[in-house]
């Protein structure tokens, strides 16, 4: 970057007092352009496979040029990304220079007006939009480095990265659209990508099962989305975020039915998106797409989408204590009834799935209790970690991969079963893997310590207001499903890199750790692993903190810089507290929060709860090293209810028992029976009953004079007996 | 471009150019060779469409007015009008037909391969009849062209369609028939009663909706108006001829029925159901029954179409849950609604018709329709595919299409009206993937297992010059709608402001006095305020 | 010029075109049996090459025109004085032109069926001349005794040109169930004109309505009469259920002699028929006005129900041909002047289409009562899309299609039905016609939607110049209705001035 | 008398009409509706008793035309008589339905 | 007298009439139809119609049912007897259905000259009678009044022996 150009973004920091973003409108176009760009490389290279196919070849990635199939979609696919994130670097040090209370709302466009409803194409620009773009475009940018390296071979490589451009530019419009529908834009269209690369190896029925899967249930979820919206427009008139926001506490009454109808329906939306039960069903499916995805989309971003749009609503959930205190027990239902399943899951990524949905419960307990930073907080952390676990999960399985592709061996790549032991051939993934599975299990100090225990915290200590007995609940689940995150976590790692090696012999020569576009990534999100918490010590062990103490910025900094997006919920919450007098003698200063149901304070439990996952961590890799593990092929099958959770509850089961079949049978039965016996049939009836009178009366037509008289007499005698009679 | 529109006068005979252009049309195809019917119909209707656009510039956006209007009498012992007039609502229905004409032309090069001189004059006897629908001004007239386009579509069903076609183009035909017929008795009621109150019979709607008419004659007359409309929609349960039309017709014939066609019942329903009876259209229970069956048509339509093993089945289907999201925004009777019903007849007019199209190329490559024929095309056609997804994506309302637009304005518009049918006809939203993401992957994705879709042949440069156009107007429309939407509001506005307007002109309708409905001076009485 | 009728010279010149037709029926006749033609030389069947002499049928042409020529000049004579038996109102001519329009049609269509057939030709244009000059007598007929006596007329030759064809069973049959049922209905037609004559004291239109309207008639004798009036003009309309003759008439009548029947016979009856009830009876409507109704509807109803079950397509128009007089049935019930003028049109129209459409079953049929059936039009379009294209759109017009004059015809009676609030009868009317779309449109699929049959059968269809001439002008005529009925309808409305309109004066009465 | 002959000649009638419904024998049916024209020629003179001359002018042309009818009517049985060989009108049905 | 002179000539067209009906062959039906014909023509003497009973006797008993004879022996009818005369539910059903037409019909004539109160009567035609006698009574109508139905009549009898011609000429191959 210039100097001068350097100047010139300072320039504006320093001399205007409000925020000024810069390019906002590039930021978003750019993953835009590189969709066009890359989408029209892919069909070229389509075209020339098509082809290739009709001759009964195979698929080459040379077929097209190298250059053109792989080499540019590796120079734009990242390339947009980066200067997508330089760009939101750029104006999140601009907006960190001023003092930012109200979004900037950059319109570009009308885009719906009918008069009585305006919606224009506008992107908002605030603190949160700010956390979330550097989110998407700084960890998306690693993804696509590593899959730049991860997807090198496959036939659809440049389909792939317009795919995962068209992804970032929808997660973008998603978070920073300043209206409902825009968002919705967004909303959808993240959805749409997660389709298509769920379902990116589409000759597979299963995977594009998947993709298909993903896309309805989440479909279910938009439509809470826009019954929501509906509800807001006929109570605000509008679904500009600015207004809504603006007017909600005043427009709309705390713990109204309004108001909570709309958060509920909001919910819908979230837990669809988000993988929330009971909507959670699709996200372990859509492990069926490359790693990469899962690591972007499934972990690290669109699956967020549900936390940030409750944390960019947090007035309204504020407004509801229902619907918070729905969404909180959604959080933390699914955070520990996911963590059961991971407990026995043998597949790699379904273990990382179960664990992200999990961790995804966590971010909704954090909003639902009120603590929409910390969410948010997670939501990022989580980002860091999960994002790495994903893909250094894929280092390992593309290891795999290979060395199974080398014998031809048809076992499961996937299948921890068939790993073990692969720390001796990729120990740098091993090491990025550990730390991440740390921050994960909520070791101090990695970042998922703090993001993790700040939600269970505020969860206990949101237990002074409405619905107090069902918050210390949701408090003791979520401690027990930490634990229950450091056991399945450190199953996962021994199984994987420990103990004896299970892939074969002949396999095993084969397997080497990744080449550096996937690890040079591994080493970003590690890094960021470690210490991303630290943007967000806690005030209270601050002082201690490592011994920095002072050297931090300061505390609870994303506290802090999301206060102009919560306080308006904040306020709500703690004004009603007030008048409920649920803070009678409590101290007042920043929140209201200091004290966990059996009491001590925040410090006190952080230790407990580090000393316990701990603890959880060291007995489970003891443990677990001790078991006598075989290869997949031949373990047994789980049984009693270890065969419950490896089945997942059999919830998809249910699922298709109670509503999939059903529906299909309904369907058919409208279709059969009313649609073509009843509907038509009464048609049919109508018109073939008319034949059939017209046939019948026909035959009157006897031929004979005689009768044809006497037809003419009737007629005769009819006339005359109503004329006489009437006469 | 105004000024040259203005300089050639394109207002004072461009509307009957548009009528009447496409009937010439018809000479020239039937007396040139049969190799040339086809390039001669599609040049010709381009030329229309072209033509057509000028409405664009010289339509004024920001009035309710009747534009370019123009009548001069025809029949004059009835009071039968030779009327036409452009206004938002009909605007965009007019373009939409024009365009649409030369697209499915261009659809059926291929498809139609015998009689084609017949074949194309039909199509262009047919675009006279839809614009004439769109532009009548004259209920007489309306109802001429109206029926008039039954023939073209019986005939081009019937004799270039699939194995049940003559059952198909029958049933199409008597069903339509059925309701219009009815609706002609209404007609004349109303005639009759305008010529009694003024002594000067006319079939001017204009004159026609000065009628006052209690509300039980408005109840008779809504139903005859609307069962000829809700057929044509088609409404549940009225659509059953729908399915079977659309699979045996030709490509170019389920086009034109589900672009524009049907369009006519909910333009009737916009035309003339709720400015003739607005009192009946603002009773809640017809209200209550015009949207529950909308509801009931997006739901049922879209389940049944799930189940379908016939692709072309299945869109058809789609067509009757499509055009319940339009019922239930007209019936809303908000400016939202209306909006979103006008945005999603336009939107389905695109998508629909495209998905159509689509349908057809990949019948002409593989002579099946059914689903399970097919696996994997992607592989072998990814712009077909791509294409395909486009459009199926723009069919179940993705934001960022046009179809979102529509769906989601309607949907609000009936949520004003109606909260939770509306909610009901929301989780259309859901069934809309369940019926259209099965179909994509069965057809498009999945293993390529089978050595007659190996060797389907992708996109030839004429089907792109089809699809591009449409693809690029599904997005364009769904990024930004608001041209069209600024162009049809005031319209909209005057229908709504007729049916709201509607009490206080009955109640002075019974004391011998009309209401002027369009002076705001007019004091209301405050029972009518709400 | 103006006639006065109390000058018997006069008559002669009110009549001119029913002399005209008289006299030179005479002459065809006479120049027929001079024996210039031997019919057996001049061809046979197979012969299709050779084109027949149609002198006689030209010379039949010629006398029509001649009439036309009387006619349209009768349009510029008033009437003075008091009314006789003769109308010389713009009712008669309108009517007349129907005739004659007919009959010529008629003429052109038989050039060659005459010539298969071996007919004999001036019998044959001699008797359709006569009929039509009996057709004329009822039309101008103010007497009811001229009515019956021009009813014979025409009766009596459509008797004899039904079963005209010696060499085919199906035409005497047809003659003789023909003649049977309708010499029983004139027996009827006589005792309605008996009883009324009793109950009014005279038998002249005009001193009916008089005597029916001071209610010096017998009511007891009157109501009788005009039931039984009814039933003779429904026999001769062929309204259910009377109609039972006209299926079997019409299907074994030579084709050109069903064409001409069909349109005309009806159309005088239907003349007749509005004259004598609205005129004469017109204060007696709330007698009739229920009977009429029944009438109508029950004729639409069962009509196109039992058209629905037809293979043959004679058979099929002979229905349809039922189910159009009920139609027009609904503008008698409905008695005032639009529906007066209403039947006037569709009569106009009903004439080209319905001929017309004859005219391609003759096309079809060979010049010979062949390939009558359902199946045997299949692909028709292919073999000859001219002649299917004629064919379609006589069709579209007896189905009462936009564009067509048929359409215009039924919007016009529609209209006379609303002008008197019969709104019941109008959905009956409406909702029948759908049913009618049925079987007109089926035999458009099958000429357009089937394969074509090839075989020997079906070779040699064969259209005249004269009769294609014909035919192109018919359907030019009937799409000049239906897009620009204005000038027609005019006329018709003129013409219907002069009767007396009844129906709306007794609004409400709908059952 | 007037009464008398009135209501005689609708039983004329109603036999003749009753005749023509049960007779298949074409000749004989046609006689039958002879007997009706004839039952109205009575009624047309009964009532010129009380109405006026005209009705016996009617019963000339009755007359006639019965005459008329009797001839073309006897030619057709005649004709059909050539292609059947009977004039029982079952026989003719080869038009039905 | 004149009364009991209508009554046996009605009894006696009723029952003749009755004959034509059930006549076994068509030569009885003919000579009922005979019998029938001048009865009606006595009660036209009855009414003082003594042309119109000449005439019918004359003209129609005597030309037009020789007409019906010649063609009845001309077809040979005589021999070709068979039961012509349906029987079983239809007949019945014939005639309950005549015989309530007939019920209508005659209920209509229940009254005497109270049917007739605007009508001159019998003795105005009595007095034409005496002046114009019988034959001048109903020509002076038939030659003014009625000069064109008379007329007409004169194409209606052209019509019908061209018809006539035309049908019953012997087939022409």
């Amino acid at each position: 970057m210039s100097a001068s150009l350097g100047m010139f973004w300072l320039d504006g920091a320093e001399s205007a007092a409000a925020f000024d973003p810069v390019l906002p409108g590039l930021i978003v176009l750019l993953p835009l352009l590189g969709f066009l760009a890359n989408g029209w490389l892919a069909l070229r290279h389509a075209e020339r496979s098509a082809d290739a196919v009709r001759r009964g070849e195979e698929l080459d990635l040379d077929t097209g040029g190298r250059p053109s199939t792989h080499t540019l979609p590796s120079l734009i696919g990242p390339g947009v990304l980066l200067a997508s994130f330089a760009l939101v670097v750029v104006n999140f040090v601009r907006m960190s220079a001023v003092e930012l209370h109200d979004p900037v709302v950059v319109r570009y466009w009308t885009w719906m007006a009918t008069g009585t409803f305006t919606v224009d194409a506008a992107l908002q620009f605030d603190q949160l939009s700010m956390i979330m773009m550097l989110v998407v475009t700084g960890v998306g940018f690693l993804i696509h480095v590593f899959s730049v390296g991860y997807m090198k071979d496959d036939p659809g490589y440049p389909r792939y990265f317009a795919y995962l451009n068209l992804f970032v530019f929808f997660m973008l419009v998603l978070v920073t659209g300043a209206s409902f529908p825009v968002m919705f834009v967004g909303w959808e269209g993240v959805g749409l990508c997660s389709y298509l690369l769920i379902g990116f190896w589409f000759g597979d029925r299963e995977k594009s099962d998947a993709g298909k899967k993903a896309f309805i249930v989440n479909r279910i979820g938009d439509f809470g989305f826009l019954v929501a919206l509906f509800i807001l427009f006929i109570n605000f008139q509008t679904l500009d975020f600015v207004t809504v926001f603006g007017e909600a506490p005043e427009a709309l009454t705390y713990g109204g039915g309004v108001v909570t109808a709309i958060t509920l329906f909001l919910l819908l939306g979230a837990a669809g998106k988000s993988a929330q039960i009971p909507l959670y069903v699709w996200l372990p499916d859509a492990m069926a797409g490359p790693t990469p995805v899962s690591a972007l989309i499934h972990a690290a971003t669109m699956v967020t989408a549900g936390v940030y749009m409750v944390a960019r609503a947090s007035v309204l959930f504020a407004l509801s204590p229902v619907g918070s205190v729905t969404v909180a027990g959604v959080g933390v239902a699914t955070a520990l009834f996911a963590a059961t399943i991971a407990l026995t899951q043998t597949d790699i990524k379904k273990v990382l799935a179960y664990s992200t949905v999990s961790q995804l419960g966590y971010m909704f307990l954090g909003v639902g209790v009120g603590a929409y930073a910390a969410g948010v907080f997670h939501l990022m952390t989580h980002a860091f970690f999960k994002a790495l676990l994903f893909l250094g999960s894929g280092a390992v399985i593309h290891s795999m991969h290979h060395a199974l592709h080398h014998t031809h061996n048809p076992a499961d790549a996937q299948d921890m079963r068939n790993m073990g032991g692969m720390r001796r051939f990729m120990p740098f993934t091993a090491l990025a893997m550990w730390i991440a599975t740390l921050a994960i299990a909520g070791i101090w100090p990695f970042a998922g310590f703090f993001s993790k225990d700040e939600i269970i915290w505020y969860a206990g200590a949101a237990a002074v207001g409405p619905y107090a007995g069902l918050y210390t609940v949701y408090w003791v689940l979520a401690l027990a499903a930490a634990m229950l995150t450091a056991f399945y976590m450190t199953r996962m790692m021994v199984m994987t890199f420990h103990g004896a090696n299970r892939t074969g012999d002949e396999e095993s020569k084969h397997l080497h750790e990744a080449p550096w576009t996937m690890t040079v990534p591994l080493g970003v999100l590690a890094v960021l692993s470690m210490f991303g918490g630290w943007i967000n010590v806690p005030e209270a062990i601050r002082e201690s903190f490592l011994g920095l103490g002072g050297a931090l910025p300061m505390s609870e900094w994303l506290h802090h810089w999301l206060e102009p997006i919560t306080h308006a919920a904040t306020q709500v919450r703690e004004e009603a507290l007030l008048a409920a007098g649920a803070l009678a003698g409590q101290e007042h200063d920043y929140g209201f929060l200091h004290h966990a149901p059996f009491g001590g304070g925040e410090l006190t439990w952080a230790l407990v709860s580090t000393v316990a996952a701990a603890v959880v961590v060291a007995g489970t890799v003891l443990w677990v090293r001790g078991w006598s593990l075989a290869p997949a092929s031949e373990s047994p099958e789980p049984t009693g209810f270890r065969k419950v959770l490896y089945d997942k509850w059999y919830v998809d089961e249910l699922y298709d028992r109670i509503i999939v079949q059903p529906l299909l049978a309904v369907s058919r039965f409208f279709w059969r029976f009313i649609d073509q016996v009843i509907i038509d049939g009464f048609v049919n009836v109508v018109g073939g009953g008319a034949r059939a009178v017209g046939w019948f009366v026909s035959l009157f037509q006897t031929g004979s004079v005689n009768t044809y008289a006497f037809v003419i007499t009737l007629g005769v005698l009819a006339i005359l007996g109503a004329v006489v009679a009437g006469g | 471009m105004t000024a040259f529109l203005e300089a050639i006068g394109y207002g004072s005979w461009g509307l009957h150019a548009l009528v009447w252009l496409p009937l010439l049309g018809v000479a020239p195809v039937l007396v040139g060779p049969e190799s040339r019917a086809k390039k001669v119909a599609f040049w010709w209707s381009a030329g229309v469409f072209v033509l057509s656009l000028g409405l664009w510039w010289s339509f004024v956006p920001g009035s309710a007015e009747l534009q370019m209007a123009s009548e001069r009498p025809w029949i004059g012992a009835w009071g039968v009008h030779y009327a036409l007039g452009v206004d938002g609502i009909s605007l965009f229905m007019v373009l939409l037909t024009t365009f649409t004409t030369p697209v499915a032309i261009l659809g059926a090069f291929n498809y139609i391969q015998k009689k084609e001189r017949g074949f194309y004059a039909l199509m262009l006897l047919l675009e006279t009849g839809v614009v004439g629908v769109f532009l009548a001004t004259d209920l007489f007239l309306f109802y001429v062209f109206f029926e008039l386009t039954l023939v073209p579509m019986y005939f081009i069903v019937g004799v270039w369609g699939g194995e049940r076609r003559v059952y198909a183009a029958v049933k199409f035909f008597l069903y339509t028939a059925f309701g219009s017929l009815l609706m002609l008795v209404a007609i004349l009621y109303l005639h009759a009663r305008a010529g009694a109150l003024s002594g000067d019979p006319s079939f001017l709607i204009a004159d026609l909706m000065r009628v006052p008419l209690s509300l039980q004659e408005q109840l008779w007359l809504f139903g005859a108006f609307a069962l000829a409309f809700s057929i044509k929609v088609p409404l549940f349960p009225l659509h059953t001829w729908l399915p079977d039309a659309h699979v045996e017709a030709p490509t170019p014939g389920s086009v034109v029925l589900a672009a524009v066609l049907l369009k006519m019942g909910t333009y009737g329903f916009l035309r003339f159901l709720l400015p003739l009876f607005p009192a009946a259209s603002a009773h809640p229970a017809v209200v209550s029954t015009m949207m529950i069956l909308g509801v009931v048509g997006i739901i049922y339509a879209a389940w049944v179409a799930a189940v379908q093993p016939d692709a072309k089945k299945l869109v058809a289907y789609t067509s009757v849950a499509h055009m319940g999201f339009v019922v239930i925004g007209v019936f809303a009777l908000t400016v939202n609604g209306l909006q979103g019903g006008l945005v999603v007849m336009i939107s389905h007019g695109i998508s629909t018709g495209a998905l159509f199209l689509l349908l057809g190329m990949l019948y002409e490559r593989r002579h099946t329709r059914l689903i399970a024929e097919f696996g994997g095309l992607a592989r072998v056609a990814p712009m077909l595919a791509t294409a395909f997804v486009i459009t199926a994506l723009a069919s179940i309302g993705l934001p960022g299409t046009s179809g979102f637009v529509g769906e989601f304005l309607a949907l609000l518009g009936a949520f004003e009206a109606r909260p939770l049918l509306a909610i009901l006809a929301t989780t259309g939203v859901i069934f809309a993937g369940y019926y259209m993401l099965p179909m994509v992957q069965k057809v498009f994705f999945n293993a390529l297992d089978r050595d007659e879709n190996r060797q389907v042949a992708d996109l030839s440069p004429r089907e792109i010059a089809i699809l591009a156009p449409l693809v690029v107007l599904m997005v364009g429309i769904g990024v930004n709608p608001a041209p069209i939407m600024e162009r049809m509001e005031p319209s909209v506005r005057a229908v709504i402001e007729r049916v709201e307007g509607v009490e206080v002109d009955l109640g002075l309708a019974e004391l011998g006095v009309r209401a002027d409905i369009d002076d705001p001076d007019e004091p209301e009485s405050p029972e009518v305020a709400q | 010029m103006s006639l006065d009728f109390s000058r018997n010279v006069h008559f002669v010149w009110a009549l001119l075109p029913e002399i005209v037709l008289c006299a030179w029926g005479i002459g065809v006749l006479l120049a027929g049996v001079s024996g210039r033609r031997d019919p057996r030389r001049a061809g046979g069947e197979g012969a299709v090459e050779a084109l027949p002499s149609d002198d006689l049928g030209w010379l039949t042409l010629v006398g029509i025109a001649v009439a036309a020529l009387a006619n349209g000049w009768l349009h510029g004579v008033t009437e003075i004085g008091a009314s006789s038996m003769i109308a010389v109102d713009g009712f008669r001519l309108f009517a007349n032109w129907i005739f004659l329009l007919a009959a010529a049609f008629g003429v052109v269509m038989s050039f060659t069926y005459v010539w298969r057939q071996r007919l004999q030709a001036g019998e044959f244009y001699a008797l359709i001349l006569f009929a039509t000059a009996g057709m004329m007598f009822m039309a101008g007929a103010r007497d009811l005794i001229v009515v019956f006596l021009g009813l014979e007329v025409m009766s009596i030759s459509v008797y004899a040109l039904t079963a005209f064809n010696r060499r085919d069973r199906r035409s005497a049959e047809a003659g003789l169930k023909y003649f049977l049922l309708g010499a029983f209905s004139t027996g009827f037609f006589l005792y309605g004109l008996a009883l009324t004559y009793g109950a009014t004291g005279s038998t002249n239109v005009t001193a009916i309505a008089l005597a029916v309207e001071n209610g010096a008639a017998t009511p007891g004798l009157l109501v009788a009469g005009v039931a039984l009036l009814a039933v003779g003009f429904a026999f001769k309309v062929s309204a259910v259920p009377f109609h039972m003759w006209t299926p079997d008439v019409y299907e074994g009548a030579p084709t050109p002699v069903t064409a001409f029947m069909s349109v005309a016979v009806k159309a005088a009856a239907f003349v007749a028929f509005f004259r004598v009830f609205l005129v004469a009876f017109g204060g007696a409507y709330a007698s009739w006005y229920p009977l009429m109704w029944w009438l109508a509807a029950v004729t639409m109803v069962v009509a196109n129900l039992v058209a629905l079950a037809q293979t043959n397509v004679k058979r099929m128009l002979a229905y349809s041909s039922v189910a159009h007089a009920g139609y027009l049935l609904v503008a008698l019930t409905a008695a005032n002047e639009q529906a007066t003028a209403g039947m006037l049109f569709y009569l106009l129209v009903y004439a080209v289409m319905n001929m017309g459409a004859f005219a391609v079953v003759l096309a079809v049929g060979r010049q010979a009562e062949d390939n009558l059936q359902l199946d045997d039009y299949a692909g028709l379009g292919n073999r000859h899309p001219l002649l299917g294209v004629f064919l379609t759109v006589f069709l579209l017009s007896l189905a009462g299609f936009p564009g067509t004059g048929g359409f215009m015809g039924k919007i016009f009676l529609l209209q006379g039905a609303a002008e008197s609030g019969l709104w019941t009868l109008s959905v009956v009317l409406v909702l029948t016609t759908v049913v009618s779309y049925y079987y007109y449109l089926r035999l458009a699929w099958y000429t357009w939607m089937r394969d074509p049959i090839l075989d020997d059968q079906h070779e040699g269809v064969f259209v005249p110049l004269s009769l294609r001439m014909a035919l192109a002008m018919g359907v030019a005529v009937v799409l000049f209705l239906g897009i620009f009925p204005g000038g027609f309808m005019a006329l018709a409305r003129e013409s219907a001035q002069g009767l007396a309109g009844v129906g709306t004066l007794l609004l409400g009465m709908a059952p | 008398m007037l009464s008398q002959a009135l209501v005689l000649s609708a039983v004329l009638f109603v036999i003749g009409t009753f005749g023509v419904l049960v007779r298949r024998n074409a000749i004989i049916m046609f006689l039958c509706i002879e007997l009706q024209l004839n039952a109205v020629n009575l009624s047309l003179v009964a009532l010129s008793r009380a109405v006026g001359i005209d009705g016996q002018v009617f019963v000339f042309f009755v007359m006639t035309v019965a005459a008329a009818e009797a001839a073309v009517g006897l030619a057709i049985i005649i004709s059909i008589f050539r292609h059947y060989e009977t004039v029982n009108v079952d026989s003719f049905n080869l038009l039905k339905w | 007298m004149a009364e009991i002179l209508f009554f046996v000539f009605a009894t006696v067209a009723v029952g003749s009439a009755l004959g034509v009906v059930m006549g076994r062959s068509p030569v009885a039906s003919l000579l009922f139809m005979v019998m029938t014909l001048a009865s009606v023509a006595g009660i036209y003497v009855l009414l003082e119609a003594h042309f119109l009973a000449a005439i019918q006797v004359i003209v129609y008993a005597g030309a037009i049912m020789v007409l019906f004879m010649f063609v009845i022996m001309l077809l040979n009818l005589g021999h070709d007897y068979q039961r012509d005369l349906r029987g079983g539910l239809f007949a019945l059903v014939a005639f309950v259905v005549s015989g309530a037409m007939a019920g209508l019909l005659a209920r209509r004539f229940g009254g005497d000259e109270a049917l007739f109160p605007f009508l001159e009567g019998a003795d105005a035609i009595d007095a034409a009678l005496v002046e114009k006698g019988a034959l001048g009574v109903i020509a002076e109508p038939l030659f003014t009044t009625y000069v064109v139905p008379f007329e007409i009549t004169g194409i209606l009898l052209l019509v019908a022996i061209v018809g006539a011609l035309v049908l019953a000429k012997r087939r022409a191959s």
